[in-house]
């Protein structure tokens, strides 16, 4: 076992004992109590109808509450297209 | 109401709207004509640094004033303090780093007109690059930990897509995957961290979050996380070795924005410490038995060690490298390294009550800092990137004699010399000087590193200027000439800045260090703004 | 907005100052004294002489493009005598993306250490 | 306890691609191992959004609601991430495809190591 | 890759139209039904993708340039920042507020008569405001930029020297 590989698993163990860590200190999962209230969830999810007439929650915030993510979403779909062309092009003029 | 009013409000949204449109616009205009694309955009680059200056115009007149803007309408963000859209909050940190990106952007359009013309795929090269240019200003703007990240990634492929941009060489294909493993693994873990921010207070804005954190374990493992990505994206020790790679393979003209984004990304850790978490590092005293441990302290302690590292090897391992850009490239982790000393030593003592100014200082040198790293070792970069262009050589050993050939050339890489390596009159002296003397108030010993290396910088780039300008005529470059006008007035541009910063740095500093360094230093002004509405 | 003297005001730190004017004064005194101690040199040197001839102890002058010292040569007794450092700065940068994610994990789990446990 | 069960599967995940990251020598590995740390990310996001005996957050019918809808949220960042995810795995597979064709081979220490 | 045998290409023909349906579908009622530009795009891409792994990359290129795709997609991310930019303006035909970036200008008006109702249950497709055009956009655009990405990929990696069919 090489001197790297040695770091290596003493760094990873202690990584992984503190995610394991926090994992078991994140809130019971599916339970929502006083402490983390969604209040900005249920507030979308009331008002999704009334602010943009949308059905489906998920999109009116993908589209309306969130719209500029969407935006950069759809500019890193046009960036890698960019960069997949680019990479394949022909190199002589 | 008029248009320059509608400009303003509006204009955090269109720095970063404008470049994406003329992103899209790319390819169809290349369409048509060449000339008619490199002129529409450098056209776009021009009309956003409009925006950007007349945004930093309407905030420096109104002193500390902090420009919010809501996507999506309505003027009701926050109903019972929690920020339902997307919002950019700007206040002098963000204004300040945009200055910067907005000098590069302008310098690097300007010399990729002449630099790439021999290339193929130029339409897609102007595309990426714009997008680049659009990524950067989104992660400077934004005050959204999730739109952060989105524009980080924007960021990061445009930028590895371009840094393997010569495909013929199979190391630049190599630095481009480098780069794309470490910004994507970077990213994904601060996705992870703003998860658990989210999972916890369920809130995604900046300030929100700012107000509401508590500082319980999950906290402290997300701003571990936080810091140690934005770390590896801005190239610290030992995370820096992507950055050698990166920054010596790609072109040069993409090299200086990757600079920029580089700086962007530092600026990102620290919003992370300073404002979202500043609240809970200023009044974190930790029990352990029966002493208590400022937590602050040991987190600025870190800091100092990490960046003393960062000077000594970057500075040693540049002076070692005999290849031109990668020798930059290593000075330029050096450079980091100084901000991050200034900031470490600010966050040792700016949050302790007995505090005599000198965290105060120390920001302000390593702010000050930021600014002339970016155009000294863009500087660099640019005339790295001439040589290449002239001669079709990169490692320093079959340069030689060129400053007879390449006047101006010359006399932009010496002031790029002095600035880099901190000699007066050049803008690097000041900071360096605010930087030297706010640490010693700390602790002597890191100041005294500090200049050591500093001198030892001056002795690489001395090595370089001997083995690339100075010496004997040598006859297989007869033929070389001067770079072309585009690229020299590229040039010229950043070491007029230079000159004058170094001239006149109070002006710098009091009309746009200051009002960053009071951004950085009371956070309640930035979450006050939003959840003050209510 | 910006008055003349703010140009030329003092940038003053807790103990230090910089001013590009007093600086320009004594980088102007400084190149007055360079000049007087040149004026000051031998009377009989001459150009185009015997005495400006390079001597090699009698061997012939090498020709000028051979006489520039590449760069892997400047500094070359600094990297002898580091040459300890240096070996291991090597062994560290290996040109291999494992070992960069590598660090990655290891400053994440000193960070973790110092601010979790505390 | 038994709640956290899905956060110790997203640790497990990122976990596991991060020692494909960094014991693996073969490129197309060391990909795999992102897309896992991505996945792992991904899943931690949408396990944020399940709220107990809730439906999704899509409106049928007149506007009243009969039980509470899980986080809406959540779904549209990790609909995001795994755009992003998408983007990024195909340039890097671009990448390494550039690679072999230039070096024949997949092993991370074998490449980008030629004198130039 | 050349092309696949007969019993693929007619497996192809007839699934093909069926997938493309499904995808428009899905693209269509993105703000009634889960789904959306991005997922009903991935779809549609996926189905010509299949197009592409039966037919064969160079047969596919001949069909259709990466440089049309990308005209395409970028058309589709124009559409999308376009309808981003009219918040600003539109919002101005019809009120005194003073729209922002993003701003949702087709609800809650009654100038322009299209997507401006407020949507209750399934049936009724003219809602949502600007969410089914930035709906299209999106999926135009996801579209050409998956099938571009895959269609790149497959023609550089192609087998050089073998018979094409």
């Amino acid at each position: 076992m090489s001197k790297r590989d040695f770091a290596a698993v003493i760094f990873f163990a202690i990584v992984a004992v503190f995610l394991v860590f926090g994992a078991l200190l994140t809130h019971p999962f599916g339970e929502f109590n006083q402490e983390n209230d969604p209040e900005m969830d249920q507030y979308i999810i009331d008002n999704t109808q009334n602010e943009t007439g949308a059905d489906n929650g998920v999109t009116a915030v993908v589209f309306d509450y969130r719209g500029f993510d969407t935006l950069g979403e759809a500019t890193v779909l046009f960036t890698a297209v960019a960069g997949v062309i680019i990479l394949f092009r022909r190199l002589k003029k | 109401m008029n248009i320059i009013d509608d400009l303003i409000l509006h204009s955090p949204a269109l720095i970063v709207a404008i470049p994406l449109l003329g992103a899209f616009l790319t390819p169809l205009v290349s369409r048509i004509n060449d000339k008619l694309r490199n002129i529409f955009v450098i056209f776009i680059v021009l009309f956003t640094s409009a925006i950007v200056l007349l945004l930093a115009n309407d905030i420096y007149s109104l002193g500390g004033k902090i420009h919010t803007y809501v996507f999506g309408g309505s003027a009701a963000v926050t109903q019972g303090g929690f920020a339902i859209r997307i919002l950019f909050e700007v206040d002098g940190l963000n204004i300040f780093m945009a200055l910067i990106a907005t000098i590069l952007a302008i310098a690097g359009v300007i010399y990729s007109w002449s630099f790439m013309k021999e290339n193929t795929g130029l339409d897609k090269y102007y595309t990426l690059y714009l997008l680049i240019i659009a990524g950067m200003f989104g992660m400077i703007l934004t005050g959204d930990m999730f739109n952060f990240f989105v524009f980080l990634e924007i960021t990061s492929i445009a930028s590895c897509a371009l840094i393997a941009f010569w495909t013929n060489k199979g190391k630049a294909i190599d630095a481009g995957f480098k780069y794309i493993v470490i910004s994507s693994i970077g990213a994904l873990f601060i996705l992870f961290a703003i998860a658990i921010l989210y999972g916890q207070y369920n809130a995604l804005n900046m300030a929100v979050l700012a107000d509401k954190i508590q500082f319980s374990f999950l906290d402290k493992i997300a701003l571990a996380v936080l810091i140690t990505g934005l770390a590896m994206k801005a190239g610290i020790v030992p995370m820096h070795m992507w950055l050698p790679d990166a920054y010596g393979r790609a072109p040069s003209s993409v090299t200086l924005i990757l600079v920029g984004a580089t700086q962007a990304s530092l600026y990102g850790a620290l919003r992370m410490i300073f404002t979202v978490y500043g609240g809970s590092l200023s009044n974190t005293l930790n029990q352990i038995g029966d002493v208590n441990i400022d937590l602050n302290l040991l987190l600025g302690i870190f800091i100092v060690a990490l960046a003393l590292v960062t000077i000594f090897i970057g500075v040693l391992m540049a002076l070692k490298e005999n290849n031109f850009k990668r020798m930059i490239a290593f000075a330029a982790v050096a450079e980091i390294g100084y901000m991050i000393l200034a900031i470490g030593a600010a966050l040792t003592t700016v949050f302790s009550a007995t505090d005599t100014g000198t965290g105060v200082m120390a920001l302000k040198g390593g702010l000050f800092h930021i600014l002339n790293d970016a155009l000294d070792v863009g500087l660099l970069f640019l005339v790295a990137g001439a040589i290449y262009y002239a001669t079709k050589e990169t490692s320093l050993n079959r340069l030689g004699g060129l400053a007879r050939n390449m006047k101006y050339t010359t006399i932009f890489f010496l002031i790029g010399l002095l600035a880099v390596s901190g000699m007066p009159p050049m803008n690097g002296f000041a900071s360096k000087l605010i930087i030297y003397e706010s640490t010693y108030q700390v602790n002597p010993i890191l100041s005294i590193i500090a200049i050591l290396c500093s001198i030892l910088l001056l002795a690489v780039f001395v090595k370089v200027f001997h083995s690339a300008f100075l010496g004997p005529k040598q006859s297989r470059f007869d033929e070389v000439k001067e770079v072309p006008k585009s690229m020299l007035l590229a040039m010229g541009i950043i070491a007029c800045i230079i000159i004058f910063i170094g001239l006149f740095p109070n002006l710098v500093i009091d009309n746009i260090v200051q009002p960053a360094v009071n951004a950085i230093t009371n956070n309640s002004n930035y979450i006050s703004n939003v959840i003050g509405g209510i | 907005m910006i008055e003349l003297q703010d140009f030329l005001r003092t940038l003053g730190t807790n103990s230090g100052f910089w001013n590009p004017l007093i600086w320009g004064v004594i980088i102007v005194i400084a190149l007055l004294i360079a000049y007087i101690i040149r004026g000051r040199g031998k009377k009989e040197y001459k150009k185009q002489t015997e005495q400006t001839k390079v001597f090699l102890s009698g061997n012939p002058e090498p020709e000028k493009e051979e006489m520039h010292v590449k760069a892997s040569n400047v500094y070359w007794g600094f990297m002898e005598s580091f040459k300890w450092l240096y070996n291991g700065l090597d062994k560290m940068h290996t040109g291999n993306v494992s070992d960069y994610i590598l660090w990655f994990v290891i400053i994440l789990g000193v960070f973790f250490l110092i601010l979790g446990v505390i | 306890m038994i709640y956290n069960i899905p956060y110790i599967a997203v640790v497990a995940l990122i976990l596991i691609g991060l020692y494909a990251v960094i014991f693996k020598r073969n490129l197309i590995k060391i990909v795999i191992g992102i897309t896992l740390i991505e996945s792992g990310v991904n899943l931690f996001l949408i396990t944020l959004a399940f709220r107990e005996d809730s439906i999704a957050p899509i409106y049928r019918g007149s506007g009243s609601r009969i039980m509470d809808m899980s986080l809406p949220v959540p779904h549209a960042l990790t609909l995001t991430s795994i755009v992003i995810g998408v983007a990024v795995l195909a340039l890097m597979l671009s990448l390494i495809i550039h690679l072999y064709k230039h070096y024949n081979t997949l092993d991370a220490s074998k490449i980008g190591r030629e004198e130039e | 890759m050349s092309g696949m045998s007969r019993i693929v290409k007619t497996v192809t023909n007839v699934a093909f139209p069926i997938v493309m349906i499904y995808g428009l579908y899905v693209i269509a009622h993105g703000h009634l039904t889960p789904g959306g530009g991005f997922q009903g795009g991935a779809v549609v891409a996926s189905g010509l993708a299949m197009l592409l792994v039966a037919y064969g990359s160079v047969w596919t290129m001949g069909k259709v340039k990466e440089k049309q795709l990308s005209v395409l997609e970028s058309i589709g991310a124009l559409g999308f920042i376009s309808l981003a930019f009219l918040g600003i303006l539109m919002v101005l035909l019809y009120s005194s507020f003073q729209g922002n970036f993003f701003n949702n200008f087709l609800i809650n008006q009654d100038i322009i008569p299209i997507f401006n109702e407020i949507g209750r249950g399934l049936a009724n497709i003219n809602t949502a405001g600007v969410i089914p055009l930035m709906n299209f956009a999106v999926g135009l655009k996801v579209i050409a930029g998956l099938f571009a990405i895959v269609l790149v990929m497959a023609y550089a990696t192609r087998l050089k020297g073998v018979k094409q069919k």
